[in-house]
């Protein structure tokens, strides 16, 4: 089954970014195809590659990033939303682009879910 | 189609409301701080007797244990991010935030 | 599903609106990602459903909180093709308003009824 | 002390929580969503009515014609933000959040 | 007020829990703010009030959710000199919890009486 | 009176931040001294240069960095927040300062108030 994945929060003032990870993994590992997770409203906050957790914490811009080198999966951050939140290509995570809601439209066409977390 | 709440129901109206809307049938997943809807004896545990009749009703373990809620209202399942992916599986997704 | 067949597709989905203008931007980034799907020719519809009633309510002035106010394009969706405007009439009732006090001509549904169109649709997204 | 509450009463439980603990006198403020609150004729208007027999309740102004508020419940004071600067010149603040 | 004279000034500081633990960060970044906090010797109490009770709840385990789990660390605020913990009874029976359940001994009192508290505060900072 | 502002969200996202700034507008007005803003959780991403919303829109950073230039207001983001969500030296507005809590309990000590604006 293909899957898109919509994120409204940022990383760890919500667990909604949490969440939205360990689904991807878990449809992964069940075989699904996790198409792209499109980055949202604070959503976009995931995408910044200057992310510094302390180090007995998960690093969530990592597991972004892992998601896509590893699994293929489109990492998207809607460009309005991400203008307003001071997140351009400067701070972009590897393998992640910015992009636009026409993007996230074509995601909900092509793909039997598109599964929003949030708060 | 899975209808997921993830706010607790003391701080906010989205069980309450979701309630309403809910087909018989639907299921429920109960993630995150919506979790605490299913501890058991509490305030929400009559309302959630009433969805059990037409709804299964789930919740996410690792919520609940993140959460210390060991006993919950009998009839809800827990499950893991497996069975979550299950559930999307076999229907489309209402997210209520 | 090949790519050369998007274009045909036509999904239905229905956006939630929940929450209370301005106090926090999910209504207002929730219409431009409303107006960008219009623009895809997909089969929309909006919800409002308790505090999201307050997005339609006349008389709206933002002027002093210096935050760009939106009731007008809500006003104004039909001239983007989203004619399916959907009210939850407890949330309105809950609320002490009633249709005239609305910038648009909506449909104004019991929850049951709304709960219904929910389960037709292909997507659902809550903002 | 000085009570501010900036949640729509609808979604969230602050306004109910922190009427529980305000002290007879203490002034009540609404801001942002939480004006919500003081329209009148709805279902918090006897809640509203309540506390105003014991302490004085404001709401902010700007945010009230944001929302497009133009009855609000007899005895609550609309104030702008110099109008908050002088609550805060009087009294301690208890932000609800 | 110089400077010279803040390490003198002792402040009654009261911090309020009112959200859920793990699903926002508030819960923990406020833990975060009351240490640093207790360590300038300052007055401090915390109450714990509505979804905030549930910090305290016995048996929390957040190894699969993989979020840094505190409840310990609430458990143990005494050790860093901050021993004023009430909670609100009403808040606590809400939600079918009693002092039993919690990881620490706390003061449970009525809402009216953490309401005086509240205003016996130089500052109250709500997480 | 000297105030201190405690501001707990990010902008636009939500109201908070700009009813902090409206409060602090109307405060120096009333011959108030505004001793510093401090941005906590989600708040630190108040503190990036890089936010650059719609021409016809208010800019946020902008009015924090004018309090800091035209009135003296300290801006300051908390460290530990700051690093989790991606804002280091490298994005900070001009005349904003990376701190710590430490910081802000002198604040909270050396002035007659501490104003927090959060969601």
């Amino acid at each position: 089954m293909n899957i898109g994945i919509l994120l409204k929060e940022g990383p760890y003032n919500h667990q909604a970014a949490d969440t939205a990870y360990k689904f991807a993994e878990a449809a992964i590992k069940k075989g699904h195809t996790i198409d792209a997770v499109f980055f949202y409203n604070d959503g976009v906050i995931n995408a910044t590659k200057l992310m510094d957790p302390p180090q007995d914490d998960r690093h969530i811009a990592d597991r972004w990033k892992n998601l896509c080198q590893k699994h293929g999966v489109q990492i998207l951050a809607c460009v309005a939303a991400a203008k307003r939140r001071g997140i351009n290509d400067d701070v972009l995570i590897d393998c992640g682009t910015i992009t636009g809601l026409g993007n996230l439209t074509d995601i909900a066409i092509r793909n039997d879910r598109l599964i929003t977390f949030g708060d | 189609m899975l209808n997921t709440i993830n706010k607790s129901p003391f701080a906010n109206n989205s069980f309450e409301t979701s309630s309403r809307f809910f087909q018989p049938g639907d299921p429920i997943l109960f993630i995150e701080d919506g979790v605490y809807a299913v501890q058991a004896n509490n305030k929400f545990s009559n309302a959630l007797r009433d969805i059990l009749k037409n709804n299964p009703v789930y919740a996410l373990g690792p919520d609940l244990n993140a959460r210390g809620i060991s006993e919950i209202t009998a009839g809800v399942k827990s499950i893991g991010y497996e069975g979550f992916v299950e559930l999307v599986e076999d229907h489309q997704v209402n997210s209520w935030l | 599903m090949e790519e050369f067949e998007d274009d045909e597709i036509v999904k239905k989905i229905m956006h939630v609106m929940r929450e209370a203008p301005h106090g926090t931007i999910y209504t207002y980034e929730g219409l431009e990602m409303i107006l960008i799907m219009a623009a895809y020719d997909q089969d929309i519809s909006v919800a409002f459903i308790d505090d999201g009633v307050y997005a339609l309510k006349k008389g709206q002035n933002t002027e002093d909180i210096e935050i760009k106010g939106f009731a007008k394009t809500f006003g104004a969706l039909d001239g983007y093709d989203v004619e399916k405007l959907y009210v939850d009439q407890i949330s309105l009732e809950e609320r002490g308003l009633n249709e005239d006090d609305l910038v648009v001509d909506v449909e104004v549904l019991s929850s049951a009824e709304i709960g219904k169109l929910m389960a037709e649709q292909d997507l659902v997204v809550h903002h």
